[in-house]
This record gives structure tokens, sequence and C-alpha cells, in this order.
């Protein structure tokens, strides 16, 4: 019964990842993205490693994989919020939904 | 024709080639030491590819039926640290090159370097 | 016990290193010095009987790492002692900091890890921990020139590691085992052609750090850097690429089945002629030098290729021969660049008259090295003509024409200038000393040469009356001969100098690296 | 399985070698180095996945901030646009293309040989202790490469302190826009993470004998540790020169215990179990690579003269 819907759970999470990707690709504004792509590290990973979890029962190994989840819950929204703090701070503007054009970088040739 | 050689050993040379294009095409010296890199991980790649089948194990815990060639993971090991102290070497090099130069294109530098 | 002749230079190392009291400091690294000469020395003594095998660790031979001293390596690491005590003699009173001799002492321990060490992914370790030493001591004073190239050497002597690396992966695939001895047995009895590829791999590899003819490009940056300290200059020259051949002598018999003399005579010869082609058309001394270790590097990969006992044997006493004088003249110029302020050869006159003993050490290395008689070239290259047919000694006989010609020229700094502003210059004791010790090993190497290759190597060989005076003759016609090149050719030439202005940049020794490794490949299948 | 992340391995590769600007190398190499670890973990090196992952985060950070240094540094006009003619591009391309296929001609086609492999996985448990295989290797069986590896390291950081040595006293950067000294949330989280890295780190070097890790990964977790504390709070108050001497002396220790416990034979092990000296050793080499990874780093942002 677990390792149903553990299985079951894992495909959702997969399900979640594949439509993120697809909304990545449709999706042009910068700040979008970055919001899509939160949401593949947060919920799609929290999924995927929770019916990890379940298919394993109570054991060490399940213990590991929650203590890996806690660690996602925390981080991964932060390092989605400093990657869009930081390209706001450094000249990236919302423009009626469209990106303006890099004004960050400098080209430089490898 | 390759009947003993495994796909993961193709890959890897494939990947040693890859970089050497980077080698000797780079501008840019920064592009050049990840070329070094990506060669390093290239090598290492196969280390871990001999004798490697489907459903191998790793070689740790009591029961070692299937267990994966120990001895080149533990030279493997030595290698990446070996990689990363190069790579931080280079590095530190071209911060004093760039600070000398102004430049990291191998072209400036050699020619500001020789004057 | 052998670890500790690498251990044991580490730890001096990181003593030093810790400790803050200078004098303390040199007077220790004296004392080791001359501990681990004695002790490698005796090394010898035992291993020149009966190998002496360390199995680190007790277990079964495979599975651990082996240590491996035999008459070959004993006399490598007696002579990495050697020279060490010679330089440590040399910087006694340099005022250097202490990463200096921190960096150099490490460096001692790894050569001597290396030409002890028995497995192929030990040797790795040691070559890679050796090459970052070296290029940071060859940017010691951190100026424009040296930077670049010691990144040069640092980069391409990792891309060629890597091809080492990916045969040692090979070799272990196909034969199961790290160990040189196990591996061999193993190899015996399976089909030469398996081991190609790795052989392809290895040897391009050794062929980068030997710097054979398309792979030449970093030497004369790295050894011939201006601003490198003296010591390090001389001990890349005479020391550190030895490892390399060294490296080859081990891999050649290594690969005994795959026989590719033919290939490394033909690169060997290349080798020496652009070597002292090269050398003619600079006019910095410490480039001119650093030049003629390539040329010097074609002869020894020449005869060490002749399947020929004597060759082989002449060729390893060129190697000891090299080193000594190489690093006499290495020290010598470092004197003379102090001295004078240039490096410029045709600034430089009148060093005989300024600095007597160190123009007779010069002297006697120049002698050495251009082969003339009573002097240890001529014996080690006696000894390489005597098993060589008839093209290659015409070849080695025009190398050596062309090395004469080049310190012809070198040799000019020696005489001349104006005699009232010449003044006798008041020079380190330490310094004067250690230059003089090297010349006149030179000297005596040469003298009693027979004995001391009886010695090394238990080969006896009587040089007869008549064969040496051919030789005494043939030198005497080469000199005349490279005179009168010199005097009316090389002055004046404008080829060489459009030669002298050429230098591979990183890119092209990377794609010569490549080009070589295709090289060695079809050779392999032309030629077995 | 292993052949679709090959797959993905070689695009990153070919997406490094063809990036025309260098911040997307910097992005595309972290890319690269996670994509390996997943394979080194789906070759059945989680020892080794561990290792790479660990040393591409690092490697990743001082790429950037080298990448850092480098755009305040070099005159970005210097470099102009070069358009070679075609042949040029496609010389290279040939050439490393033909040298691919010689390569691939002469692979010989030979089963690998497993004769070592049985050896080991035999007789390790018996000859070191304990149940991981590649920690006993490492450490026991070829410790003499290890002690030289930790040898690089440390020469490597003497080289690195030397080269970006300057005259005068450290010059500290001051705090930029990009600090976030004062920034609540990013401090707050580090709060909360730290003490758990701690203890995985700690896991990682304390079971390093009988799970995947070692002295080298739980080294190199407390490094990167130290600099999430470095980019949060831009603290300056790490001594050095103390480092530096610490990490010298763990050396000498290392050898030490070496030497005692292997060099010498069996007959010096003071009937201690194998896991204690494995324990002791992973313990040393953890504190050795995290003064060592932490002196790199620093060296790198702070006494940089900017």
């Amino acid at each position: 019964m677990l390792l149903i819907i553990g299985n079951a759970i894992i495909i959702a999470g997969i399900a979640i990842i594949i439509i993120g990707i697809i909304g990545i690709h449709k999706h042009k504004s910068f700040y979008t993205r970055i919001l899509i792509a939160a949401k593949i590290d947060t919920v799609g990973a929290i999924t995927i490693l929770l019916g990890i979890a379940l298919k394993h029962g109570l054991s060490f190994f399940s213990l590991k994989t929650l203590l890996l989840l806690l660690i996602i819950v925390i981080l991964e929204p932060l390092t989605s919020h400093i990657i869009a703090r930081t390209a706001y701070l450094s000249g990236y503007q919302v423009e009626a939904g469209n990106i303006v054009e890099e004004q960050g970088f400098k080209k430089i040739e490898s | 024709m390759f009947n003993h050689v495994g796909i993961i050993e193709i890959f890897a040379v494939i990947v040693f080639f890859l970089s050497f294009y980077g080698l000797i095409t780079s501008k840019n010296i920064i592009k050049s030491i990840a070329s070094i890199g990506i060669m390093e991980i290239a090598v290492i790649m196969f280390f871990l590819g001999i004798g490697f089948f489907d459903g191998m194990k790793p070689p740790i815990g009591a029961n070692l039926e299937n267990a994966a060639d120990p001895l080149p993971q533990a030279l493997v090991i030595t290698t990446i640290i070996i990689g990363i102290t190069i790579c931080a070497v280079n590095l530190s090099m071209l911060i004093t090159l760039c600070r000398q130069h102004k430049a990291a294109d191998w072209d400036v530098v050699e020619k500001k370097s020789s004057e | 016990m052998l670890y500790l002749f690498s251990l044991m230079p580490v730890v001096l190392a990181i003593l030093l290193y810790i400790i803050p009291y200078v004098r303390v400091i040199k007077s220790m690294a004296l004392f080791c010095q001359l501990g681990l000469t004695a002790s490698s020395v005796y090394i010898f003594f035992l291993s020149k009987s009966e190998e002496i095998v360390t199995n680190i660790g007790d277990y079964e031979s495979v599975l651990g790492i082996t240590l491996r001293s035999d008459t070959l390596s004993s006399v490598f690491v007696a002579l990495t002692s050697f020279l060490f005590l010679v330089v440590v003699i040399y910087g006694f009173n340099d005022n250097y900091g202490r990463f200096y001799w921190f960096f150099m002492f490490i460096w001692q321990g790894l050569l001597n890890g290396l030409f002890l060490s028995s497995d192929l992914f030990n040797m790795f370790v040691f070559i890679e921990v050796a090459t970052i030493i070296v290029s940071v001591l060859m940017m010691y004073k951190r100026d424009n020139r040296s930077m670049y190239d010691g990144m040069v050497y640092l980069m391409i002597n990792t891309v060629a590691v890597q091809f080492y690396l990916f045969g040692i992966g090979y070799i272990y695939k196909l034969t199961g085992v790290l160990d040189i001895d196990a591996a061999m047995k193993i190899m015996k009895q399976m089909d030469p052609a398996t081991f190609y590829l790795p052989f392809a791999l290895i040897m391009t590899a050794i062929s980068l750090k030997c710097a054979l003819v398309p792979l030449f490009g970093w030497l004369p940056k790295a050894h011939g850097t201006a601003s490198a300290p003296t010591a390090v200059s001389a001990l890349l020259s005479g020391l550190h690429i030895k490892c390399a051949i060294y490296l080859f002598i081990r891999f050649q018999i290594f690969f005994e089945m795959i026989d590719l003399s033919v290939f490394f005579i033909a690169i060997g010869i290349i080798t020496g002629f652009v070597g002292f082609i090269m050398a003619l058309s600079q006019s910095d001394i410490k480039l001119i030098l650093a030049y003629h270790t390539i040329s010097q590097i074609g002869i020894i990969m020449l005869a060490l290729n002749i399947p020929d006992a004597y060759s082989r044997t002449g060729g390893v006493y060129h190697i000891i021969n090299h080193a000594m004088f190489k690093s006499a003249l290495f020290l010598c110029a470092g004197i003379i660049n102090e001295v004078y302020g240039t490096r410029d050869i045709y600034q430089i006159r009148g060093v005989l008259k300024r600095l007597p003993l160190v123009g007779g050490a010069t002297i006697m290395a120049i002698l050495g090295i251009t082969g003339a008689p009573l002097f240890n070239g001529s014996i080690s290259k006696y000894f390489i003509v005597s098993g060589a047919g008839a093209f290659v000694s015409a070849m080695i006989i025009l190398i050596n024409l062309g090395t004469i010609i080049s310190f012809i020229k070198y040799s000019t700094i020696l005489f001349g200038g104006k005699k009232q502003s010449i003044n006798r210059e008041e020079i380190d004791v330490f310094r004067q000393m250690a230059v003089l010790i090297l010349g006149i090993i030179c000297f005596f190497g040469g003298i009693f040469g027979e004995q001391f290759i009886h010695f090394l190597f238990n080969i006896d060989v009587g040089v007869d009356a008549a064969g040496y005076f051919e030789k005494i003759l043939l030198f005497a016609i080469s000199v005349a001969v490279g005179y009168v090149v010199f005097r009316y050719y090389v002055k004046k030439s404008l080829i060489l100098k459009k030669i002298g202005s050429f230098s591979q940049n990183f890119r092209g020794m990377c794609a010569s690296l490549g080009v070589f490794f295709v090289l060695v490949l079809i050779a392999l299948r032309v030629l077995l | 399985m292993i052949q679709i992340f090959l797959v993905f391995w070689l695009i990153s590769a070919l997406l490094i070698i063809i990036d025309k600007q260098l911040v997307h190398l910097i992005i595309h190499l972290g890319i690269f180095s996670m994509i390996s670890s997943v394979c080194f973990f789906l070759l059945a090196a989680p020892d080794v996945a561990l290792a790479e992952a660990v040393v591409s985060v690092f490697t990743t950070i001082i790429f950037i901030v080298c990448f850092e240094k480098y755009y305040s540094l070099v005159d970005v006009s210097v470099v102009k646009d070069s358009k070679g003619k075609i042949w040029r591009k496609l010389l290279p391309i040939g050439f490393c293309a033909l040298l691919a296929v010689m390569f691939l001609m002469f692979i010989p086609d030979v089963p690998a040989s497993i004769y070592l492999k049985d050896k080991y996985i035999t007789m390790f448990a018996e000859d070191i202790g304990g149940e991981n295989a590649v920690t006993a290797i490492y450490l026991g069986y070829r410790v003499y490469d290890t002690l030289f590896e930790a040898l690089m390291l440390l020469v490597s950081i003497a080289a690195i302190i030397h080269l970006s040595w300057h005259e005068g006293k450290a010059q500290i950067e001051e705090q930029g826009e990009s600090g976030m000294g004062n920034y609540r949330i990013a401090s707050a989280t580090i709060r909360i993470i730290v003490p758990v890295l701690v203890l995985f780190s700690f896991y990682l070097m304390v079971n390093g004998h009988i799970s995947p890790g070692g002295g080298f990964q739980g080294g190199a977790v407390i490094a990167v540790l130290f600099i999430c504390r470095y980019i949060i709070y831009h603290l300056h108050d790490v001594k050095i020169d103390r480092i530096i001497i610490l990490e010298k002396l763990v050396f000498v220790l290392i050898a030490v215990v070496v030497i005692y416990f292997i060099f010498l034979g069996a007959g010096s092990w003071l009937s201690l179990p194998g896991e204690v000296y494995l324990l002791i050793m992973n313990l040393l080499i953890g504190v050795k690579v995290a003064c060592g990874l932490l002196v790199m780093f620093y060296r790198f942002v702070i006494y940089e003269r900017k």
C-alpha cells in the first residue's frame, strides 16, 4: 500500500517538473522564469523526496530523506529569492511583462 | 568492433578531445583553465567506467556481491583533489597576470609579457 | 625504509617554514643535506648488490605501494641529493624568503619519491606536485615575464599529465594491477598490439616532459626565464628534466615488447639539431643554455634508443654528466648576470679577469659539454658512439660540432674587454665553492671516467689509445671547423636572427601535443 | 539510465566549449560538474560523487570570485571581435575529430581485468577494517598517495599565498552593495542551517569507514560553510596566519600517524582495531582539508588588492 502511494507521489512530482520545464520555455520574462524554476525546485523536489520516504517506510534511510527535505524546504526559497533580489538590484527591470535586455554585463568574449 | 568497450569509455574519449578542442582554440585563459578541468573529469569518467556493468553496487557495506571496483574510485578521489588545487593555483596566477597586464587574453598577455 | 628519502625533506621543509630564525634554518638545511647525501650513497652501495624493496605497510606486494631501489634509481637519488647539497651551499648566503627553502626541500622529496616509486599512479602524484612546485619557484619574483612563463609551464604540463593518466587507466584496465613489475609479468602473456594505445598516451606525455622536437616550446620559457632564481634554473636543467628521462627509461623497459626505437632515434636527431640551431640564434646567456639542454636531451634520447648496452650506459652516464656541467654553467651564468647586470652575450666581456674562479669553472663545464678530451663529456660520447651505426655516429658528431660552434660563441664572454676597467670582484665564498665543486667534478668525471662507469654500472670497457687519439683529432678538427663557421657565418647570418625570434604559444603547444600523439600512433601502425 | 545522463554530460561539456561569454561559461561549468557528479553516483561510486559535488561548489565559487576580479581588472575594450576565415575554424574541429577517431581505432577490445578487484574486496576487511572498501584503499593500502595528495594541498596553498602576496598590511574589501550584512532573511536562514550542516560534515567524517564520505568530503563541507558565512556577513575575523600554521601541523601529525600505524608494519598497531586508525585519519584529514580550502578562499577574496 505504502509502495503504491509512494510511486504515485513520485509520478506526480515528475509531472510537476515536466510542466515546470515547459513553463520555463514558454515564458520569456526573467522574473516569471524564476518563479517557475522555484516551483520545480521546491514542489517537485519535495514531492519526489516525500514519495521516496513513503516507499521505504520507517527506516534510517527515510529519516535521512526527511532531513534532506527539511534542508530543501529551508534553502530553496532563499536561493530563488536571492537570485531575484540580486537581479533587481543589478538593474533588471520589469516592464509590462517583458524584460529589458541585459544591462548588467558587458560582453566579454571567451 | 567494440565487444568489450563500454559506452562510458567512448563518451569519455569524446569529451576528452572536446576539451582538447577547447584548449587549442580558446582565446581566453579562463576558458583554458575550464577546459583542463573538463579534461580531468573525462579521464575520471573513464576510470570509473573500468569494468562497469549494469546492476553494479557500490563497494560499501557487508554484502559485496556485484560490487564495483574500489581501486579506481580511490585513485579518482586523489585525482579530484589534485585537480581542484591545480585549478586554484591557475586562477590565482591568472589574477596576478590580470593585475599586471589588464588582460586575460593569451595573445595580449604574450605580447605584453615579452616586451 | 625507503620512504624516508621522500618524507624527510618534506618534514624538514615544514619545520623550516615554522621556525622563524634564518641562520638556524640554513645550518639545519646544510646539515640535513649532508646526511641525505651520505645516506643516498649508502643506499646506492646496498642496492648495487641487491635490489632493495619496501612494501609499504607490509601488505601483499601488488595490493599496496611498493618502493624499489635498483642501481638506476639509486644513482638518480644520489644525484638529486648531491645537486641539492651543492645548491644549498650556493644559496647559503642568499636572502630569499622562507618560502624558497620550503618549496626547494619539498621538491627534493618529490624527486626522490619519483625515482624510488614503482607504482604508476604514485608516479603521477609525484609528477603533478612537482609541476606546481616548479612553476611557483620559477615565478618566485612575480614579475611580468616569469608569471606568463610559469603559467604556460603549469598548464601545458597539466594537459600532458592527463594523457599519462589516461594511459595508466588503460594499463590498469588491461592488466589489473598498477605495480610496474607485476604489470610487466602480466603483459608478457598478452598480445603487444593491445598495448599500443597506452604506449602512445604515456609516451606522448613523457616526450613533452622531455621536450622532444615538436613539444619543446615550454622549455626555453621555463628554463630560461630571466628572473627565476639561479639555483632553480640550474636544478631545472640539471635535474628536473632528468626525471622525465628517467621515466622514459623506466617505460622503455616497461613496454619492452613495443620497440619504437627507430622513431625515437629520428626524433632525437631532429631534437639535437633544432636545439643547437636555436641556441646559436640567441643572445641571452640563460636562453642559450636552455636551448642547449634541448640539444643534449636529443643526444641522450638517441643513446637510450640504440639497441646496444654500451650506448645505453653511455646515455645514462651522459645524463649524470649533463647534470653536472649544465648546473655549473647555469650557476656561473647567475653569478655573471649579477655582477654585470645584463644577460646579453655581446655586452659581457672579460669574465676570466673579473671573476677568475667562476670563469675557470665555466671553462671546465664548457669543455665538458663540448666533449673535449680528458673531460666527462668525451667519455660518455665515446660510449654512445661505440655502439652506434655509421649514420647515427655521424649525426652525433654533427650535433657535437653545432654544440662546439655555439659554445665558441658563448666563450666570447670569457675574454676581451678593456684592461683598465676590469677589476677583480669579491663574491660570496659559498657560491664560488659550489661552482668550483661542479667544475672539478666535470674534470674528474673525465679522467676517472672508466673507473666511474665500472663503479656505477659494473660495465668494463677500456678506452684504447688509438680510439682516444682519434677522438682528440676529431675534437681538434671540430673546434677548427667550428671556429671558421662561427667567424664567417654565424656572426653575420640574418636567417639565424629570424629563427631566434620563434616561439610557440600555449595553443600551439597543445596542438603539437596532438600532432605528436598522432605521429606515435601512425609510427606504431607503420613500423610494427 | 546512465546513457541518458552521459548524453546530458556530453551536451553540457559542449556548451562550455562553444560558449562565447564568460558568465555563461561559469554557469555551465557548475552544471557540468553537477551532471558528472550524478554520473559518478550512477557508476556505483558514491564516494567520488560526494567529493565531486562538494568540490564543484568550491570550484564554482572561486571561479566566480576570480571572474569578479577579472571583470574589475581587465579593460574589456582591448578585446576585439576577430573574424577568421572558415578553414581556420574547421581545421581545429577536423584535427580533434581525427584524434578522437584514431584513439577509438586503437582502443584494445579486451575485457577489463578483475585481478586486483577480487583481492581487495575479499581482503580489505581483515587487513584494514571498516566496511567501505574505497576508504580502506584510500587510507590503508595506498596511504602513501594520500599523504602526498595532502602535501599537494599544502603546497598549493603556500603557492597561492606566495603569488597573491603584496607588501604592506592586509587590505580588506569595502562592504559593497552585494554584501548582505544586514539582510535579515539570509542571515536568519543561515543561522538555522549552520548547525545542520556542521552535524552533516561530522557525520561524513565519523562514518567515513562504513558509509560513503570521509575526511575530504566532510572537511570540504565545513569549508563551504565558512564560505557561506563570509558571503552572508562579510566578516573578516578569521585569523588566517593561525589557520596556515594549524594546517602545517596537522600535516605533520598525519605523517606521524601514518608512519606509526602503516609504514612501520603490522607490528606496531598496539592492538588497536583498524576502525580507530580510520577514524583518526578521517578526522585529521577533515581538519586539514577544511583549513586548506578556507585559506585558499580567503586568499582569493580578502587579501587581494583590488
